[in-house]
């Protein structure tokens, strides 16, 4: 089977920033790629010059055998991919409600009804806050609410950066699981970007180790997990 | 221990996140100081409070023996603390040189009647022209003197941040975020090796948050690593990387 | 109907202009401070002259030759002007300050030179101090704020004193009708243009020393990244504080000379499209932090502005409605060049040159490798 | 109420503050989408105000009361609304787009406000006696409608604003809380980069902006005008500094707290002057044997006082002040959580 995403010698980086150098790698269609890496590998950025936030230098992003390298990011919000910032991915001071209906800003009203439904059955404990301002959920809460509003878009494939970012371990735990159940239950192609490796790499299919904006592992996440040196890979220490 | 950096007990919140939750580090005087931490530890707020740039919420700071948590930025700086920033916050519109030549304090022509009378701040003007040359020349952007930040690539950014910390001559503490960050391997050892030297020839001391361990470890003497707004362990470098907490934090647990 | 083209008072214009775009410099293009209320410092330095100049004259004149001082308020008293205690008081008043001022304080200063330098001197020092206080007063309390702040403050407290304070309050400067100022000098004009070349003279040569010095560096720092300049050790508040201060004083001269030529301009004369808004477009069309340039496009602008007055003169059969509707064309003009300099070259003719403080070539050169 | 005080001026207060509310809240709005301080602001209100009398003078001579206003009202919404949304398309927008400064958008706001006022000035000097008799031959503020009320008379326009004003602020309060388009305004607002991502047309939220801006300042103006001493452009002059000061109070990036400070701001003007007069005059000059002073022209001076009171005290402003945290430590209400500073 074809992958889904292909991405080809990519340079990217912000400006003048250059951060990635030649990343060659490719997600199929359900699988979980785990990102990993010390702070300043270039893993946020991975994604953000998928989606077309940061600037591509050279190289191709191919989806479903199409190159969508130059694409603006509402371009490939349409056809089917979605990035999840870390921070900032909700609106704090518009409601749940609001928020999942901003989310499904450009379908026709009947559509973004039926999905609001279809979400909140999902993530129960959205309901009884649907007229609470976002900024009076917790951080997990926001990382889920962000989740939901994602999907009332029904991407095939979805990015996330850091979302266990700062939550205590049980929140971390939700939204882990929310992560799999995407998979799992919805058939969702994921691009999980983790600085909890053992936690992402327990879910993972195939993993990718970023070390100063190179790869430095790319290939099954279980055997990057059993890997004896993977502090030392980890941290950017292992020669 | 002796030290000449101390933050006690320091919170900072933003909103319902706690960034700093009781943070505690002592930079021991005359060292090099190495703070880690993954990705929204507390690492660059905790620089934001000790450089006065944040006001914790509670808590203090005190630099050698004097509480300065209420002084401003620039008060802090003539005490002696100087830091820099993670992404670089360069002057667009002066030149390299005098992005350097900036950053050394007290220039007596710095008035505005005491400004046009050259005879008051020549000599020192010299003097810190000189000092300014010779740092971009240590960091190898001496060829790129009359340009302006604008015109340099992102590493020459770092690397006149890092000229730009190390001109002030009262500097008793340095804080660095993230000195070598798109600085090529050489050159990053090579400013580290600068640093030792610098610490050793003027004692100063450093505190820096560095990612890139394979190069910082090193060179340093100390270490802190935080994790969720707290310190979880300190000690010397090999120490701190080795402790349960410090790979848990960034491995998981 | 005028002849020449570049009359002496155009010439004056371009003096005192050029003095007011050097200070905005020092402001705005230096230190990035948004001077919206540039008119009220000019203000300051002719209401020196004019409601505590006139005052001061009219008091040097009662101590030293008291005769002269009871006869001109018996003169006043004979025209039926009215009674007055004193004639500083007389001074002051819109009605009796033409006659006083005119047929008394001028031609007594005019034969008592040293009177008359002690008098100027006094005035100066008060148009500076005046002046100073003002850009204190009204900065001090958005100084650590947004650029925002300061550019709203600063247009309201211009507005505010210019058009409602000293419009609505008659003993400060005669109100709507106004006063005549302390002239020095039997020809106003000549003596405004003196006033304004040495002042504009002096005003360059200090810009352009302090551009070249340190505090020029610490100036455009401020102006570039205010929270770095804080980590480096300087008070921004402090520095903007003492640019705008002395922008300030430099505003007050321009003032100071150009109320000796129109000597009864009033209070509503320093709007802010005259003497905020052109200060402005010269600035930006000659270039920021470019004082050879604020120069530059001072002259440049007035003599574009200059041409719009005359085209009347050149185009026959124009109508007195034509010559009403000159002056809205030529703000209008204005308008729109500094519209199209913002989005064509916002960096103006002339871009900012490096703070010159010492010779970097030969410091490079000893230095070495 | 006061005595010394008239329903008369008192409904003129009202209705001054009212038409300062509209214009802080319009002036907080394009300030919290395009991070433009509008100086032109008081100009484009006057647009409003000068196209109402042009209406009056050539069509409306005999229309009175509640369809003068509505149409008057009408007029200078759309008039101005499209003055405004053609300075940010043609000028504003380009300049941004060209990485214009603060202090570069900020100047080119003042350009056009000089524009536009000289455009005015030169529109009634060239129509002078030809095409606007009326309007110059007139007292503007005759064409307003006294009526009797409570024994008093209150002008209609001093009624007609503040119900306007209500009304408005209900629409729009409405428009942002019910409306898809409303919604997406105040998630540009607040995120604009993630908004854009949802596909919202960021670009059409800040020209809508402006629409919203420059219409509420048209019908501010438009009614305001009946109160005027005259016709005269200049007008703005002054009333932007009220405006300012509004928005200043609000905290220059709330739309609603605008709408409040830019009506506490008229109402000190107006009202708080007069009660300083009376109590001055009334009370404290002869008690104290100072010589009688009028205050009455120097209300302006109310705003610059507040504006620089607000700027060393609470340079937020009434948005950054934490009333709930106010109110709890006046046992009313539980602590809410500090507002959240930005990260450097």
């Amino acid at each position: 089977m074809a992958p889904i995403l292909e991405v080809k010698d990519l340079n990217a980086g912000y400006g003048r920033f250059h951060i990635l150098f030649d990343l060659n790698f490719k997600v199929d269609e359900k699988e979980i790629l785990i990102v990993v890496g010390p702070n300043g590998s270039g893993k946020s950025t991975t994604l953000k010059a998928i989606f077309g936030i940061a600037k591509v230098y050279s190289g191709g992003i191919i989806y479903r055998g199409e190159d969508i390298t130059r694409l603006p990011p509402h371009e490939k919000a349409k056809k089917g991919l979605a990035y999840l910032p870390q921070t900032n991915n909700v609106f704090a001071e518009l409601t749940v409600e609001e928020n999942l209906r901003m989310a499904g800003y450009t379908l026709p009203p009947d559509v973004v009804d039926e999905r609001v439904r279809t979400v909140l059955e999902s993530f129960p404990f959205l309901k009884s806050k649907l007229h609470d301002k976002a900024k009076s959920l917790s951080g997990g809460q926001r990382q889920l609410l962000a989740m939901a509003m994602t999907l009332i878009r029904e991407p095939d494939l979805m990015m996330f950066d850091e979302p266990t970012a700062g939550l205590a371990p049980i929140a971390a735990k939700e939204v882990v699981e929310k992560i799999l159940w995407l998979r799992n239950d919805l058939g969702k192609t994921i691009i999980l970007v983790e600085q909890n490796a053992k936690l992402g790499l327990e879910i993972g299919d195939n993993a990718l180790l970023l070390v100063s904006g190179r790869i430095a592992y790319y290939g099954s996440a279980k055997d990057l997990l059993a890997n004896k040196d993977l502090g030392r890979l980890y941290l950017g220490l292992a020669k | 221990m002796d030290a000449i950096l101390k933050a006690e007990n320091v919170v900072k919140t933003f909103g319902a996140l706690r960034a700093l939750d009781g943070v505690t580090v002592e930079v021991p005087r005359g060292k090099i100081t190495l703070l880690i931490g993954p990705n929204g530890s507390g690492k660059t707020t905790l620089m934001n409070v000790l450089s006065g740039v944040l006001k914790p919420d509670s808590g203090r700071v005190i630099l050698d023996g004097e509480d300065i948590t209420e002084l401003e930025p620039h008060e802090r700086f003539k005490r002696g603390l100087v830091r820099n920033f993670q992404i670089p916050r360069l002057f667009a519109g002066l030149l390299v040189l005098e992005n350097a030549a900036f950053a050394r304090h007290g220039n007596p022509g710095e008035g505005v009647f005491t400004g046009i009378m050259k005879r008051l701040w020549r000599d020192f003007e010299e003097e810190t022209v000189r000092r300014a040359v010779r740092l971009i020349t240590f960091t190898r952007i001496r060829h790129l003197w009359d340009k302006k930040p604008g015109e340099l690539s992102g590493g020459q950014m770092k690397l006149l941040e890092i000229t730009r910390s190390l001109m002030p001559d009262n500097a008793k503490v340095v804080l660095m975020d993230e000195p070598t960050a798109g600085v090529n391997p050489t050159l990053a050892h090579e400013i580290f090796r600068r640093i030792q030297q610098i610490r050793d020839e003027r004692g100063i001391t450093f505190l820096i948050v560095e990612h890139r361990l394979d190069i910082a470890t090193g060179y340093v003497d100390y270490a802190y690593a935080m994790a969720y707004g707290k310190v979880v362990a300190h000690g010397t470098p090999e120490e701190v990387l080795n402790h349960p907490k410090v790979i848990e934090s960034y491995l998981g647990g | 109907m005028i002849q020449n083209p570049f009359t002496e008072t155009w010439i004056l214009l371009v003096l005192v202009y050029i003095i007011v775009t050097i200070s905005l410099n020092l402001e705005a293009g230096f230190t990035g401070i948004p001077n919206f209320g540039k008119a009220v410092f000019v203000f300051m330095g002719a209401w020196a002259a004019q409601g505590i100049g006139i005052r001061l004259a009219a008091y040097l004149l009662e101590k030293t030759d008291p005769g002269l001082a009871a006869e001109a308020l018996k003169h006043l008293q004979e025209i039926g002007i009215g009674t007055y205690k004193s004639l500083v008081q007389a001074a002051g008043d819109t009605d009796a300050n033409r006659i006083v001022v005119t047929s008394y304080i001028y031609p007594y200063f005019q034969h008592h030179l040293a009177l008359a330098a002690l008098l100027f001197t006094a005035v100066l020092a008060i148009a500076l101090a005046l002046s100073a206080a003002m850009g204190l007063f009204a900065s001090f309390a958005a100084v650590r704020l947004r650029e925002e702040y300061l550019a709203i403050l600063l247009l309201s407290f211009s507005e505010l004193m210019v058009m409602v304070i000293f419009q609505q309050t008659t003993s400060l400067n005669g109100g709507p009708q106004g006063i005549w100022a302390m002239r020095f000098g039997s020809n106003g004009l000549r003596t405004a243009l003196i006033l304004a070349a040495v002042f504009a003279a002096i005003t360059f040569l200090y810009a352009e020393k302090l551009a070249n010095s340190p505090m020029g560096r610490a100036m455009r720092a401020v102006r570039d990244d205010e929270i770095a300049a804080g980590v480096y050790g300087r008070d921004v508040a402090r520095i903007r504080l003492k640019v705008i201060m002395v922008s300030s004083m430099i505003a007050a001269l321009a003032g100071l000379a150009f109320i000796q030529a129109t000597p009864s301009t009033v209070s509503m004369g320093f709007d802010r499209v005259k003497w905020t808004f052109f200060p402005w477009a010269y600035l930006i069309l000659g270039g920021m932090a470019n004082n050879v340039g604020a120069v530059l496009g001072t002259v440049i602008f007035l003599i574009l502005q200059r041409l719009v007055q005359l085209l009347p003169v050149y185009i026959s059969g124009t109508s007195t409605t034509i010559m009403t509707i000159i002056p809205y064309l030529s703000n209008i003009l204005v308008g729109v060049i500094i519209i199209l300099v913002l989005y064509f070259r916002p960096q103006g003719i002339l871009p900012e040159k490096p703070s010159k403080t010492v010779d970097f070539h030969r410091i490079l050169v000893e230095e070495g490798e | 109420m006061a005595a010394g005080i008239s329903l008369y001026f008192l409904m003129a207060s009202i209705g001054y503050a009212s038409a300062l509310g509209l214009l802080s809240m319009g002036l907080s709005l394009t300030f919290v989408t395009t991070k433009v301080a509008n100086f032109a602001h008081g100009t484009i209100a006057m647009i409003g105000g000068i196209t109402t009398l042009f209406l009056i003078d050539r069509y409306m001579y005999n229309v009175k009361g509640l369809p003068l206003f509505v149409t008057s009202a009408l007029a200078g919404f759309i008039i101005a609304g499209v003055t405004a949304v053609v300075l940010y398309l043609v000028i504003l927008k380009p300049l941004a787009d060209r990485g214009s400064d603060v202090i570069g958008l900020m100047i080119a706001t003042f350009a056009i406000d000089i524009m536009l006022q000289s455009i005015l000035s030169m529109i009634l000097n060239l129509a002078h006696g030809k095409h606007f008799p009326k309007l110059f031959g007139a007292s503007v503020q005759s064409w307003d409608v006294t009526l009797n009320c409570c024994g008093t008379q209150i002008a209609e326009s001093h009624v007609f604003l503040p119900v306007a004003a209500i009304i408005l602020t209900i629409l729009f309060h409405l428009f942002l809380t019910k409306t898809k388009f409303g919604i997406a305004m105040r998630a540009t607002i607040e995120n604009p980069d993630l908004a854009e991502v949802m596909g919202v047309n960021t670009k059409a939220v800040y020209t809508i902006s402006w629409f919203i801006s420059g219409a509420l300042a048209g019908l501010a103006g438009a009614l305001l005008v009946f109160s005027l001493k005259d016709t005269s452009p200049n007008n703005s002059n002054l009333i932007i500094v009220s405006i300012f000061a509004g928005s200043i109070l609000g905290g220059l990036g709330n739309v609603y707290w605008g709408l409040i400070g830019g009506f506490l701001i008229g109402l000190a003007e107006k009202l708080g002057t007069q009660l300083l007069n009376l109590f001055y005059n009334n009370y404290l000059a002869p008690s104290l044997h100072l010589p009688p002073f009028s205050f009455v022209n120097y209300e302006k001076l109310m705003s610059l006082g507040l504006v620089i009171i607000v700027l060393l005290t609470a340079p937020q402003g009434l948005a950054g002040i934490d009333w709930g945290g106010l109110l709890s430590r006046m046992g009313l209400k539980t602590a809410r959580s500090r507002k959240p500073e930005r990260e450097v």
